[in-house]
């Protein structure tokens, strides 16, 4: 094995062995356990780092195991897992840190933190995926470790998300599976490759592909939450803020838009979907998931819920932006959403974690002046909140800026129609919460109020969001710097030769 | 006495189903019955293979030498299920039935004294006369075990006091006897069960004397239907049956 | 004429169909025990017919020995039966299998 | 001579195979459980007979020891033990933990 | 003059267990304590046996020194191995869970006599019955083969009926009926065979059988027999009440081993023995049983109010699987339906025993099964929850396990052989899986607010590692498939000549 696959090894390995003795742990010994999962945490960025230096130089990183004869394990890091893996890992990171600060009381946290650490360990196999029963592997695995995660609480209604969340995404899954067969019999164990599946099939098994597209889309839609299949998202929001966080930027949500990704990019080939025709079906699902969503969410008053519609909206970005693939632009908008979401949602749901923590506050009609109590979140909010709109400087609005630019560029008007819509949804179910937090006048006592010391909160729960906060306007403000997520992508989309 | 079902079992009217699994066994058997028709007859068997080999086997008799020479193995599993079946009727329950069946006529018992030990001197010769006639160890466990029930029936006095550990050790006399002389066979001619052919008529004698006397035990133990008064005897009075409740 | 070997070996078939019908339609357990025992001896006596010779051919001997066999093993496995059965009447007084196990076996 | 013979070996046939048929279809239509097993045990002499008759002596030995000697009784002891069981009713109380069976005919 | 024989080690998985059986029968109190040691011998033989194999391939061992047509024969090779192996990795499993089992409820104050005699009772039953499964897996001879299942079925009867519950003993004597009138119907298929070619050895006969009348009939009658002691829909009746209601270990002996041995012998008769008088209807229809078996179990399997039943309906749904394999054996190559079934056999051995065996001791400590009642087992048996739970994973068949490569060899046959339709119940069969594994595990792993665990038993490590290191094993399996798929072609006659993977 060379050096390039004992790294791939590694970044697995350096969570999922926290993640296993964390599991053997006591109850009691809390600073052993952070301690671990930091170091896990860390450890992992830095490998991923590394990882992107040297796919950037040009290395190839490559692990196979045979799982059968004919098939095989194949890991594989190319710029696109490059751009899933390193948003994973650092907001893994974050969500770590926040994850110690949130639970620090609560019951069973060997637990929590062993799930926690698998879960995030598969997220990093679905992004070094090199093929499709990869994929699939991690993929389903993620379900078996996520759910554990949802059903955290144990309450009634918990179990019910869970149980939601388990029969979406086994169906799915097992779709996804048959999908994945039905291809392999037809074509072969094939890598991920921007070429795709070899021309000559698609003459031989048109109805074929087009019906496997379909299973395949459908299978890794269900996370991803397109619309009609997102039904268990908002359910799910009754675990624990941390996990939401997990699922809604880093984990669940993103491993299904970045399945979309993998499927019309690196399983079928732009080509051969054109010549399919599949895409109008794909961006015009993604775009009523927009609209739908957006106008969802504005009817919720509880905040997690609203958040949770909002991102059943925005993740379909990435799908309208993969169903433009014929256009750079906005696969590119598309793609780099892919980051920029996860950092904008974590952010909010960090803010919302905090705001339930310390204040209790659960609704968005109880959060009327709570930005005097607690500035620094509800800045970090605001600048979240600004970026899903699109509010210039942040990285909302680079994505928006490319997928419109796409949408025009393919004379899809329509498209800039969405968006526009989109946007004004996003700034009426968020615009509120800003202006009522911040100019509002406090209507009562708060549900219950926990003293930090000096802090507003633990510092555990305030330094996530306000990091991220940063990187959204950071990022946004040098959206053309070097090593930027969007350069990152440019570089992606070059791969392919749009 | 229980005769038969209760009246509401027995079956009066004709039910369907019962007509149904009547033709359909019926259809099955005639189809089977054609097939054995229009099968050839006569096919020859494995007689030649076997007189080819009876010089080698130790034994005159060609059914004893496939018994317990040129299929051994599958006596010696055989032997195994007459264990198994004292293990598995051990384990059900303990013996209710002593042997007492009413008031034994001294007539019986004059009977059962002559005739056992007539009975022992029969099994005794059928083992022997296994080796080149008809009989052996099955034939002569069967007399033995035969033997048994008779005195079990008459209530003989000391039957309930047979202690348990011998009764154990001759229950497995047979398999361990077989068993032993089939992994010397391994140590000393290097096959499992491949007698050596100098001792092989005394090693055939042996285990068939062996296995007769178990099977005579087996089948008398399994006549009595439950394990003996000195297994176990620790145990509680009313466990015969009683509760499920734990598991 | 019908050779020795086919009669018997019919009549062994039909000794099985006899006990596998009482198995199944008959509810005594008792009954099922013995239709069971009839349907061995059918068995057996197919075997052995297929070993028979008539005049004075060699008879085969492995079809014996494999009778001796199953009728050692037809004894265990009805003595354990009827201990079990015995059992069964005293633990649950059912001697007689209720009425929908005729069901169950016909669906066999 | 020998045609005589064989006419005489096809008769005894028949009737041997006969017997056979109506023991085990009396013995398995009669409604008393009792006489089905004396039925049984005859029909295990008369099997005896029928393996004579197919010249395996050694199976004939076989079962007339063991079933006629061995399973006939071994009927005997099971019907009585029934019987004694029938009459005294249920000897033990199963009542407790009654429920925490399976439903025994289910399937 | 000591001539040890290399190729002597094939007897020895039969002759451990067996002499361990007589030995445990004579010397009652030894039985726990040298159980371990014996189920251990008999692992190290089948190793050894499995070393021997990959070394010098496939062989014959002639028992009593006779060749083929006269004696016995015994043979190893991929499939036989395999099986030993399976039996190996779960005997020694169950072996110590039994331990630990017994041990646990003789030291509860209760009935302590009664426990000891179940015991003492086990060990010889369950070392005949696994000695007995081992002759089955290596016999090459087809009456051999009968007593060896005899063997089987009567030790697995007396073990069904050795917890005394009169439900069990109900369910235990209708097994043996049923076991009993398979048993027959194999051997009147037996006399069909020796009618038509006067031969017994199953290698001689896959030579010269064709197509005669007389194989379709015994093929017919030897499949019924062992059908109906596979239990497959519909003649699938005597097994759940069988298994739900014997102790904890014999449950998972009689699902995880007993009913693999029949099937085993019926996919060899069909796919080695017989292939040339099978037929594809035939095949259809015993695939249409099988997916008749996996809907109709895992339905029932979902209306089950308590563990151990909901467990052993579980069991008629997983058998079904295996049968899907046949139409697709026919059509597609042997190799990968062979893998499947294997796989399929193997990791649901491990699974199942440990699902049983985690419902055993989830039944010790709270004293029932109903799946309703089973709130906050996790609080205090976090690793039987544990091993339940990854039992389950493996059962939906969901990646790494054994079960997911089963599935996916099983998806991909039927893809590859133009039958798509048995991959869409092998999907809806492992959707209801999940279901029905959701509905306790779910269970399993809350724990209410204010719970309290009621009564604190002393941990008992012996319940609870093998049921976990089992279920641990039935999931790593899926990792490792390579070597049990090389170690497959090995000797299998049908298996060798295919070319593994790729597209048609």
């Amino acid at each position: 094995m060379s050096r390039e696959g004992v790294l791939l090894i590694c970044i697995l390995l350096s969570s999922a062995l926290p993640g296993i003795i964390i599991f053997g742990l006591r109850e009691e010994s809390t600073r052993l356990r952070t301690g671990l999962n930091l170091l896990g945490a860390s450890l992992k960025l830095t490998l991923v780092v590394a990882m992107d230096i040297g796919i950037a130089q040009g290395r190839v990183f490559e692990v196979r195991l045979l799982l059968m004869p004919g098939v095989e394990i194949f890991l594989n890091g190319d710029p696109l897992s490059a751009l899933f893996a390193t948003l994973s890992s650092v907001l893994w990171f974050l969500t770590t840190l926040y994850a110690v600060g949130y639970l620090e009381e609560s019951p069973n946290r060997s637990h929590f933190f062993g799930y926690f650490s698998l879960c995030v360990t598969v997220t990093i196999g679905i992004a070094l995926a090199g093929n499709l029963i990869t994929f699939l592997l991690f993929y389903e695995m993620l379900t078996l470790t996520t759910y554990p995660l949802i059903i955290h609480r144990g309450t009634e209604k918990a179990l019910l998300a869970g149980r939601n969340y388990l029969v979406y995404t086994l169906a799915g899954g097992g779709l996804f599976l048959f999908g994945v067969v039905w291809l392999q019999s037809i074509a072969g164990a094939l890598d991920f490759s921007s070429t795709g599946l070899p021309v000559d099939l698609l003459g031989k098994y048109h109805t074929e592909l087009v019906l496997i597209f379909a299973l395949l889309i459908i299978g890794v839609g269900v996370k991803a939450a397109i619309v009609p299949l997102h039904g268990w998202l908002p359910q799910a929001m009754v675990a624990p803020a941390p996990v939401s966080a997990l699922l809604h930027a880093v984990a669940v949500v993103k491993a299904g838009a970045f399945g979309i990704t993998r499927i019309v990019l690196d399983v079928f080939g732009i080509e051969n979907v054109l010549r399919l025709q599949l895409l109008p079906s794909l961006t015009i699902a993604a775009s009523l998931t927009i609209i739908y969503g957006s106008v969802r969410a504005l009817q919720q008053d509880d905040l997690k819920r609203r958040l949770a519609f909002s991102t059943v909206s925005q993740i379909s970005y990435i799908a309208l932006g993969v169903g433009l693939a014929d256009q750079s632009l906005a696969l590119i908008g598309g793609l780099v959403h892919i980051v920029h979401q996860g950092l904008m949602k974590i952010t909010l749901f960090f803010c919302a974690g905090n705001l339930a923590e310390t204040l209790g506050i659960h609704r968005i009609s109880q959060m009327n002046g709570v930005a005097r109590r607690m500035p620094l979140t509800m800045a970090a909010f605001t600048v979240g909140a600004l970026g899903m709109i699109g509010i210039p400087p942040t990285v909302g609005f680079v994505s928006k800026w490319y997928l419109g630019l796409g949408g025009l560029a393919s004379g899809n008007w329509w498209v800039l129609a969405v968006l526009v819509v989109s946007t004004l949804l996003n700034a009426g179910y968020f615009l509120p919460i800003v202006t009522a937090a911040w100019f509002g006048k406090q209507a009562g006592p708060w549900p219950q109020d926990r003293k930090f010391g000096s802090l507003e909160t633990n510092w555990m729960l305030l330094l996530p969001p306000l990091v991220t906060a940063f990187i959204i306007m950071a990022v946004g403000a040098v959206a053309n710097a070097r090593f930027s997520p969007l350069a990152w992508v440019r570089f992606i989309v070059r791969e392919y030769g749009i | 006495m229980l005769t038969t079902a209760p009246a509401k079992y027995r079956r009066k009217r004709i039910d369907p189903l019962v007509v149904l699994v009547f033709f359909l066994l019926a259809g099955v058997t005639a189809m089977l019955g054609r097939t054995i028709c229009i099968m050839p007859q006569q096919m020859p068997g494995l007689e030649n293979e076997v007189a080819r080999h009876l010089h080698n086997s130790g034994v005159a008799s060609p059914v004893t030498a496939v018994l317990l020479n040129f299929r051994g193995y599958d006596t010696l599993l055989e032997v195994m299920v007459l264990f198994l079946a004292v293990l598995g009727v051990w384990s059900l329950t303990r013996a209710t039935f002593v042997g007492y069946m009413g008031d034994v006529s001294p007539v019986q018992l004059a009977m059962v004294r002559l005739l056992a030990p007539f009975m022992f001197l029969v099994a005794a010769y059928l083992v022997w006369q296994g080796s080149h006639l008809a009989g052996g160890a099955f034939q002569g466990g069967a007399v033995l075990g035969g033997a048994g029930v008779l005195m079990l029936i008459t209530d003989l006095p000391w039957l309930p006091m047979v202690p348990a550990r011998p009764l154990r050790c001759g229950l497995a006399l047979g398999p361990v006897v077989f068993l032993s002389v089939a992994l010397g066979c391994l140590i000393w001619s290097g096959g499992f069960l491949v007698y050596p052919l100098q001792a092989a008529a005394f090693l055939l004698v042996l285990i068939e004397a062996a296995c007769a006397l178990s099977i005579g035990l087996t089948l008398a133990a399994l006549f009595v239907g439950g394990r003996p008064y000195g297994e176990l005897m620790e145990e509680q009075p009313y466990e015969g049956g009683s509760g499920q409740g734990d598991e | 004429m019908m050779s020795t070997n086919l009669l018997y070996s019919l009549t062994g078939l039909v000794l099985f169909a006899l006990g596998l019908y009482a198995l199944i339609v008959c509810s005594h357990l008792l009954r099922k025990i013995l239709a069971s025992n009839i349907m061995s001896s059918g068995v057996f006596l197919m075997l052995v017919s297929t070993a028979y010779r008539a005049g004075n051919g060699k008879i085969d001997p492995v079809p014996h020995a494999m009778v001796l066999t199953g009728i050692v093993v037809s004894v265990s496995a009805t003595a354990l039966a009827l201990v079990l059965a015995c059992r069964v009447q005293e633990t649950s007084n059912v001697t007689l299998v209720r009425e929908e196990y005729q069901h169950d076996t016909s669906g066999a | 001579m020998v045609a005589e013979m064989t006419y005489i070996m096809a008769g005894f046939d028949m009737l041997l195979v006969a017997t056979l048929l109506w023991l085990a279809w009396r013995l398995l239509s009669t409604p008393d459980i009792f006489k089905a097993v004396v039925l049984f045990i005859c029909f295990g002499l008369v099997m005896a007979l029928a393996w004579v008759r197919l010249r395996a002596p050694d199976v004939a030995l076989a079962e007339a020891a063991i079933g006629a000697g061995i399973t006939g009784p071994l009927f005997l002891a099971a019907l009585r033990r029934m019987e004694r069981l029938s009459k005294e009713e249920r000897r033990l109380d199963f009542e407790e933990d009654r429920d925490a069976d399976h439903s025994p005919g289910k399937v | 003059m000591l001539i040890f024989d290399a190729d002597a080690w094939i007897i020895c998985p039969i002759v451990f267990p067996l002499a361990a059986s007589i030995f445990f029968f004579l010397s009652r109190r030894t039985g726990p304590v040298a159980a371990p040691v014996a189920a251990l011998a008999t692992g190290v033989s089948i190793i050894i046996l499995l070393r021997q194999l990959l070394l010098f391939g496939p062989r014959h061992y002639y028992i009593g020194g006779w060749q083929a047509p006269l004696g016995i024969t015994l043979r190893f090779d991929g499939p036989a191995v395999l099986m030993l192996a399976m039996t190996g990795l779960t005997g020694i499993g169950i072996t110590l869970y039994a331990r630990g089992y017994f041990s646990f409820r003789i030291a509860a104050p209760k009935r302590v006599g009664r426990h000891e005699r179940q015991e003492r009772f086990f060990w010889p039953l369950w070392m005949m019955l696994w000695a007995a499964m081992n002759g089955l897996f290596l016999s090459s001879d087809i009456f051999n083969l009968y007593v060896t299942m005899e063997l089987v079925s009567i030790a697995a009867v007396a073990l069904a009926a050795l917890s005394g519950k009169p439900a069990s003993q109900i369910a235990a004597i209708r097994y043996l009926l049923v076991s009993f009138l398979g048993s027959l119907s194999y051997l009147l298929g037996v006399v069909f065979l020796y009618k038509t070619y006067g031969i017994l050895d199953l290698d001689m006969l896959q030579d010269i059988a064709g197509a005669a009348p007389g194989t379709r009939v015994a093929l017919a009658l030897i499949t019924i027999g062992l059908l109906l002691k596979t239990a497959l829909f519909p003649m699938h009746f005597w097994l759940p009440p069988a298994h739900a209601n014997a102790l904890a270990p014999v449950s998972a002996i009689l699902s995880g081993l007993v009913v693999k041995g029949s099937f085993y012998l019926l996919f060899r008769f069909w796919f080695e023995v017989f292939s040339g008088a099978i037929s594809i209807g035939a095949l259809n229809m015993l695939g249409i049983l099988g997916a008749g078996a996996i809907l109709w179990g895992a339905l029932q399997a979902m209306r089950q109010q308590r563990l151990k039943l909901l467990v052993a309906y579980s069991t008629v749904s997983q058998l079904g699987y295996l049968f899907i394999a046949f139409p697709l054996a026919s059509l597609e190559g042997n190799m990968k339906v062979w893998g499947a079934v294997i796989f399929m056999a193997m990791a649901h051995a491990c699974a199942k025993s440990a699902m049983f065996m985690a419902a055993g001791t989830i039944y010790l400590h709270i004293g029932h099964d109903r799946i309703n009642e089973l709130v906050g087992i996790r609080a205090y048996l976090p690793v039987t929850a544990l091993a339940y739970a990854i039992a389950g994973v493996n059962l939906m068949g969901l990646p790494p396990s054994g079960g997911f490569i089963a599935k996916w060899l099983l998806l991909s046959a039927s893809f590859n052989s133009m039958q798509w339709w048995w991959g869409v119940v092998v999907m809806v069969g492992s959707l209801l899986a999940s279901v029905y594994v959701y509905r306790v595990v779910c269970q399993l792993f809350i724990i209410p607010e204010g719970y309290t665990i009621k009564k604190q038993y002393p941990r008992s490590h012996l319940l609870e590692w093998p049921a976990f290191t089992l279920a641990l094993i039935s999931l790593l399996l899926g990792l490792f498939a390579p070597y049990p798929l090389h170690i497959l072609t090995i000797g299998s006659s049908n298996v060798a000549t295919i070319i593994p993977g790729g597209p048609p």
